[in-house]
């Protein structure tokens, strides 16, 4: 059976990997909106953050001694964290809150040095490390730019992915690198990947649905379910949400927006080693992943430069259209024009985005 | 800036002389000696006719490569340091420059007529990706024009590839005048001119009508609108001459390298022009003398130099180090920090400083 | 086969181990054990410069890293056994970063050198077309360990012909591959039909490389169809839809001219989509490497192997696996210098064996015209007629008139090691288990590969 | 009833932002050579009528004519280029830029080299710099402005950046000035010099002028005629005398109920 003249199930086959892998653009272009939203500055650099948080999560996640070192540095940073970063709720003590801090600190030590679960400790590892990342390239080379042009913040994010790409060429190489995180042992005694969801003569032929793509995506939808959450009802996510309103604003009813502007860095940060390892779980950890990222910039400005559930859209748009356009056209068009075509048709037609705010600069 | 500061003793008696690009006497040596040096180093070789070897014959090159990248980042500077839009497509707009110039002297066509065809062709597809300026404008125009680096090299490696050879490179045939082919130093000496020519263009247009209107439209283009400057067609000639200004250095590379990919116009180009551009001191006319210059000495001097010695001593200080990853890790690192240090430490560039230290000299002993 | 096929799986499980206790095992190798041209001038004392640059950290970074280290194990080697009649080899080496800008600002650099270099190596095929009009302009030979047919020899086989391949031409590559596939579609490999071939590539002047109108023609010659091809971005994380256009056009073998992880993922998706029994995945040599197989073992098929086994390809070179001296002197060195697992593929090899080549190729050159007159024409003067067998026969070199690239090779397959009770042999490096990549080849003689360049040999007109 | 001699016409305009009404059918003439004041309390519409003249705002309703053209479907820079000029409430001048650039640059219009010209400069372009650099440096003595020629606009005092700004509007050669509170903040001597110019500009170059202004003594001196908006309605229009003594002027003023 054809639709539009290629068979059925090679369409459908395209739809599902498309929404699918759309599910990782989305949270790459999550992470890109939460930094917009609250700092209005574009994240050039996020492909190359996702780059190290990818390695730094392989890195965890080898079966190997940590450094005392590195475990301190870390929990160092979730300290600094969270006795600067949060607010408590204002019925909590002081000494409840010295309590609370002291053991997510020792919590976080003892999982980087001494457990056995591997998949813990990358998890604990690479957030820290990531918000760690985000905070420091905050405040090294963000917070400096206040007040300056559009264009030199423009500059700067693209340059600071030059300084994370050196770094983790430094420090990783640029070997490939597999991360079988959603795999089971098989009889060899190997990691060996969950079996795909094959569904028989569908349409004229079978389609395969791709467990670690299905994973992905359901952690990218419980990740923007719980940004959605947390934008609503915490007290931090609202005082993002009002920084984002008007920063000026903001600050004269006593929120405390610079450290809402790290906060925002710290999460883009660990969203970046969200879609970097579960990429890299579906294919490897390559030096090329900072050019998924440009990819998903067309993503960002179809759902609107602020607006999270426009990023969700515009991911799942973008992941199909690319993967409809290869069934259609070719992978030459459909993964290396297709979003860009894209992205012009945004532009000339509805620059805000889908669902983007309206109040855009115009001419 | 400096317009208002006149050194003492300096008096212009008719508006022509006011108008010169080097009023005073100061000005008028520095530039000529600056320009004579230039146009000496090829000779003060080891490769040059006279057998002298105080100058690199690499650093040649280097200059070269100068003044082909300065043509680029002066249109750059047209478009972004004057008229106030943002770019990411440089790099491709100069591809557009090099393609047409080598399949037109592929076609036969003499280096001469297809160069500045192919800046003018070049000129078109700008315009033709500034149209967005019209409803868009700031972060918005900025990733219409990534969307042009992009679709352009798209374009010459699928539909264009019976006349681009695809992914392949293009060989580019020898240019010529007068029978005579342009190599090594005739080269030089081509690009050189070529690139004091657009130099000189560049800073005619910034002294007149159009260079006005763009400025006007940076600063204030509201205002510009009702002082009866048409906003959008001048956001489009602001495209349409940085991309013949990107068509013409593109032309140039074209029979520098004689031999074009399209992966040569990639968008790491495209930002580096722009750093070049933000460390040369975006809006003024000698940004791009000290942008590139500075980056290109970084890249082609400096880095190389130290490399050894890092990859020495690196894997000592930090044991993660691999001697290995250093060569590669070392460019992007120190191009980086370079520039991060630049943007916070003085974001209007080293021309803004200069025209401060030549205020400073100017009024010497009093420059307060 | 079988015996021979246990024996190097023994050989290499005890090289790991010892590679992972980090021991050194302590033999060295005379270097006239090699079968070198004995050197009429006695150089010591004096210095030779190698010089090369290519991608170190770019997408072709998987593959080049381990070369580097091929590079600088061998320097260490040989310099401390004569290294050329006596001169201490020194090596200038640089990151181009995968960007032509780059390679072309370092040539620039490079030809400037005093003195000008002899030769460079590079290993990738775009900076070889780039550079193919200005290194002939500078008279300096390039060495290539990649097989770009533009870089060798332009739009339509014309001079200047300045650049040798160290690998058959990708074209070349191709077209073996298919006078292979032809003969063995129904016989060897057992196969129903015609064969019916669906490239699946990299984007990029490397992946576009064999998929021309000369190998399409030779290959239906051979009675193989071409029936299209795909192109992917390094960065894709899927090619499931790729695949099925190939064979809803009745593709039933891909054919990749992709490094590591291009290749694994297509071997992948071919799992995923339940295809690994009915399409035959092969490639150009670098589809046979170890970083293939080792990236290939997130997905077993359901026989219980790799998604990476049972790759085709061709095989212009002795594996490490296959005893010879020279394979036999590149593991002591690669275990004595305690190289990761992960370099353990052709790019270390072909590192290694660069040097030697380079070794053998100058002293030849000074045996013919002595040291003071060496120079990149004299150099090339020698490549025009080389012939020579690298570390021992490892890459065979016989270059003549019109013949600019190594033109011999086997088709090969990529699996993986098993002990004698047939099972796969798992190793622990760095606490990560593994299957141990080997490389076996399918046809055992070395043969003329068809000469495909444009205006070529066996061109079908 | 079309007279020849009427310079503009604003007829029936109606201006919406949203739900909020700015201007409300409001329709008056200014004939050829007057000088013609527009008053009303804060918020009254004053500025939007003035946008909507220059063409920043397009009106929903109605229709203006400059010179008996339609001009309501024209863009800002078409207008100007009709002989319409004008001065900001809040100065917008180029800031960076010097005095006499900032005038330069309102001789586009008047301008004739192109792109091709201007890159090589020499010749008609030169000339043209110059004829059009005299242009200016008459504007400059006109207007008092001879010590700041070559000060960035910017460093200036708050009445010299207004002066410039009367002269970059000036350097228009416009037919037509619109002029938004050109004395707003200043003190009584500058509003002195300021009324000189105006009328001087009025006098010697023929120029019909449309001025907002709120210091009514001033407005009564210089005004032939004046028209008053409150809420986006024209409530009255008449020489000073009329609007001195009309009541519904002074209701609107004072406040008190109709």
């Amino acid at each position: 059976m054809d639709i539009f003249g290629q068979p059925g199930f090679a369409v459908l086959q395209g739809l599902i990997t498309g929404v699918l892998t759309g599910g990782i653009y989305a949270l790459i272009a999550l992470g890109i909106v939460i930094i917009n939203k609250a700092s209005g500055v574009f994240n050039f650099a996020h492909g190359y953050m996702m780059l190290l948080g990818g390695l730094l999560f392989w890195t965890f996640f080898q079966n190997q001694q940590l450094a005392p070192i590195v475990a301190f540095a870390l929990s160092g940073a979730l300290l600094a964290i969270l006795s600067t970063g949060v607010r408590y709720p204002a019925t909590w003590t002081r000494g409840g809150r010295v309590a609370f801090i002291s053991v997510a600190w020792a919590a976080s030590g003892f999982i980087l040095l001494q457990t056995d679960n591997l998949l813990l400790r990358a998890i604990v590892g690479t957030a820290l490390g990531t918000a760690l990342l985000g905070l420091l390239i905050e405040r090294l080379t963000i917070r400096p730019l206040i007040s300056q042009p559009l264009f030199t913040t423009v500059m700067m994010t693209l340059v600071v992915g030059e300084v994370l790409l050196g770094v983790t060429q430094l420090t990783w190489g640029s070997v490939e690198r597999s991360l079988p995180i959603f795999a089971t042992t098989n009889a060899l005694g190997l990691p060996q990947a969950y079996p795909p969801i094959r569904i028989r003569d569908v349409l004229g032929g079978t389609v395969v649905i791709k467990t670690e793509l299905l994973i992905a995506f359901g952690i990218a939808v419980a990740a923007f379910t719980g940004f959605v959450l947390f934008f609503r009802y915490t007290r931090l996510g609202l005082s993002m949400r009002a920084t984002a309103e008007n920063a000026d604003l903001a600050q004269a009813v006593g929120l405390r927006v610079r450290a809402v502007l790290a906060v925002a860095w710290a999460i883009a940060g660990v969203l970046a080693a969200l879609a970097a390892t579960l990429h890299g779980s579906s294919t490897a950890l390559a030096i090329t992943l900072p050019g998924l990222a440009l990819r998903v910039f067309p993503a960002v400005l179809l759902g609107g430069l602020e607006s999270i559930g426009g990023a969700f859209v515009g991911g799942l748009v973008i992941g199909l259209a690319e993967k409809l356009g290869t069934v259609y056209f070719g992978s030459d068009v459909g993964e290396q024009l297709i979003p860009f075509v894209v992205l012009m048709i945004v532009l000339v037609v509805r620059p805000s985005g889908l669902f983007g705010e309206k109040r855009i600069e115009r001419v | 800036m400096s317009a208002n500061i006149r050194p003492s003793g300096v008096f212009d008696t008719t508006y022509t002389q006011e108008m010169r690009i080097n009023r005073t006497r100061f000005d008028q040596i520095l530039s000529a000696g600056f320009l004579g040096v230039i146009l000496l180093l090829p000779l003060l070789s080891r490769s040059g006719p006279f057998g002298i070897d105080l100058v690199q014959p690499g650093f040649i090159g280097t200059v070269e490569r100068i003044a082909i990248l300065m043509i680029a980042v002066q249109g750059l500077n047209l478009l972004v340091g004057y008229t106030g839009q943002i770019t990411l497509g440089q790099a491709a707009f100069m591809a557009v420059g090099a393609y047409s110039t080598a399949i037109l002297m592929r076609g036969g066509v003499s280096f001469w007529v297809a160069l500045p065809l192919a800046s003018l062709f070049s000129g078109v597809v700008g315009l033709i990706f500034g149209l967005p300026s019209l409803r868009v404008k700031g972060f918005y125009l900025a990733m219409a024009t990534l969307a042009a680096q992009f679709i352009i090299p798209w374009l010459l490696r699928n539909p264009l590839a019976p006349l681009t050879n695809g992914s392949s490179p293009l060989p580019v045939p020898r240019a010529d005048l007068f029978g005579q082919e342009i190599s090594g130093l005739s080269l030089y000496y081509v690009l050189i001119i070529a690139c004091l020519l657009a130099m000189i263009v560049a800073r005619n247009l910034i002294r007149t009508r159009t260079g006005r209107a763009f400025v006007s439209i940076r600063d204030n283009d509201v205002a510009a609108e009702l002082l009866g400057i048409n906003v959008f067609a001048y956001k489009l000639r602001a495209f349409f001459v940085c991309a013949v200004f990107a068509g013409l250095a593109g032309g140039l590379l074209a029979i520098e390298a004689r031999s074009i990919s399209p992966d040569r116009f990639d968008l790491r180009t495209s930002i580096e022009l722009l750093a070049m551009l933000i460390i040369g001191g975006a809006g003024f006319s000698q940004a791009p003398i000290f942008g590139v210059s500075v980056l290109a000495i970084l890249r082609e001097t400096l880095i190389p130099g130290i490399t050894p010695t890092l990859q020495e001593w690196l894997p000592r200080l930090l044991p993660f180090v691999d001697s290995v990853n250093i060569n590669a890790a070392i460019a992007p690192l120190i191009f980086g920090v370079v520039i991060i240090a630049f943007l916070i430490i003085e974001p209007r560039g080293l021309a803004y400083r200069w025209e401060i230290f030549k205020i400073s000299w100017k009024l010497r002993p009093f420059s307060y | 086969m079988r015996t021979r096929l246990l024996a190097f799986a023994l050989v290499f499980a005890l090289a790991l181990v010892s590679l992972s206790l980090g021991q050194p095992a302590p033999t060295a190798f005379a270097q006239g054990g090699m079968m070198r041209t004995e050197c009429k001038e006695d150089l010591t004392g004096k210095t030779i410069t190698l010089h090369t640059f290519g991608d170190l950290s770019g997408p072709f970074a998987p593959i080049t890293q381990p070369l580097a280290a091929g590079f600088a194990d061998a320097l260490k080697y040989y310099n401390a056994n004569g290294g050329i009649c006596g001169a201490a080899i020194t090596l200038q080496q640089d990151d181009t970063a995968g960007r032509q800008e780059q390679t072309q600002s370092l040539y620039q650099r490079y030809r400037a050198f005093d003195p000008k270099p002899l030769m460079l190596l590079l290993y990738s095929s775009a900076d070889a077309e780039l550079l193919r009009e200005q290194v002939a302009d500078d008279e300096i030979p390039v060495f290539l360990f990649a097989g770009s047919t533009i870089g060798l020899y332009g739009e339509q086989a014309d001079t200047p012909g300045w650049i040798f391949a160290g690998i058959p031409l990708y074209t070349d590559q191709f077209g073996a591959f298919c006078r292979w596939l032809g003969k063995a579609w129904t016989t060897d490999l057992g196969r129903e039909g015609s064969p019916k071939v669906g490239h699946l590539s990299w984007e990029g002047a490397f992946g576009r490389s064999s998929e021309t109108a000369e190998t399409t023609a030779y290959c239906a010659a051979q009675g193989v169809e071409v029936v299209g091809g795909e192109y992917f971005l390094p960065t894709a994380t899927d090619v499931t839809a790729q695949i099925n256009n190939l064979v809803s056009k009745g593709a039933n073998v891909l054919f990749t001219t992709s490094l590591a992880s291009g290749t694994a993922l297509i071997a992948k998706d071919l799992v995923t989509l339940g295809l690994e029994e009915e399409v035959l995945l092969s490639g150009v040599n670098w589809a046979l490497d170890s970083s293939v197989g080792l990236l290939g073992q997130a997905t077993f098929k359901p026989s219980g192997l790799p998604s990476t086994d049972n790759i085709y390809g061709i095989m212009p070179y002795i594996w490490w696996d296959e005893p010879t001296d020279g394979t036999k002197l590149v593991q002591e060195q690669f275990t004595a210098n305690q190289r990761p697992l992960t370099a353990r593929g052709i790019s270390y090899l072909a590192g290694f064996g660069a040097i030697d080549t380079y070794i053998e190729l100058i002293t030849q050159t000074v045996n013919r015209v002595g040291y003071d007159n060496l120079s990149g024409a004299e150099v090339k003067k020698t490549f025009e007629t080389f012939k020579y067998d690298a570390l021992g026969g490892v890459f065979k070199y016989n270059f003549a008139e019109n013949v600019r690239a190594q033109n011999s090779a086997r088709i090969g397959r990529l699996t993986y090691a098993r002990g004698a009770d047939g099972m796969p042999i798992v190793v622990e490096v760095g606490g990560n288990k593994l299957l141990v990549p080997v490389v076996l080849p399918v046809t055992t003689e070395f043969e003329t590969v068809p000469d495909l360049k444009p205006g070529g040999a066996d061109v079908v007109n | 009833m079309k007279q020849p001699s009427t310079k503009l016409r604003v007829q029936n305009i109606t201006l919406r932002f949203g739900g909020i009404v700015a201007l409300n059918d409001v329709s008056f003439e200014v004939q050829q050579g007057e000088i013609l004041a527009l008053i009303g309390p804060n918020g009254a519409g004053k500025t939007s009528c003035i946008n909507s003249i220059g063409g920043f705002y397009r009106p929903q309703e109605g229709r203006i004519f400059l010179d008996e053209k339609d001009v309501s479907r024209l863009a800002p820079y078409q207008r100007a280029k009709l002989g319409l000029s004008r001065t900001f409430q809040n100065i917008a001048l180029y800031t960076n830029a010097t005095t006499l650039d900032n005038l330069m640059a309102a001789r586009h219009i008047h301008m004739r080299s192109n792109l091709l010209g201007e890159a090589i400069f020499w010749g008609m372009a030169q000339r043209e710099e110059i004829k059009h650099r005299r242009v200016v440096e008459e504007i400059i003595d006109f207007l008092e402005m001879q010590s700041i020629r070559k000060s960035i606009v910017g460093r200036l005092g708050y009445g010299l950046r207004k002066r410039v700004e009367l002269g970059r509007a000036l350097a228009l050669e416009p037919s037509l000035l619109l002029l938004d509170e050109p004395m707003a903040g200043m003190n009584v001597e500058e509003k002195e010099d300021m009324a000189r110019f105006i009328l001087d500009i009025h006098e010697r170059r023929g120029v019909t002028i449309v001025l907002i202004e709120h210091d009514m003594g001033l407005v009564m001196d210089i005004a032939h005629r004046i028209v008053v908006l409150d809420f986006g309605r024209k409530i009255a229009e008449g020489t000073p005398q009329e609007i001195r003594n009309n009541q519904a002027v002074i209701n609107a003023y004072l406040g008190q109920a109709e």
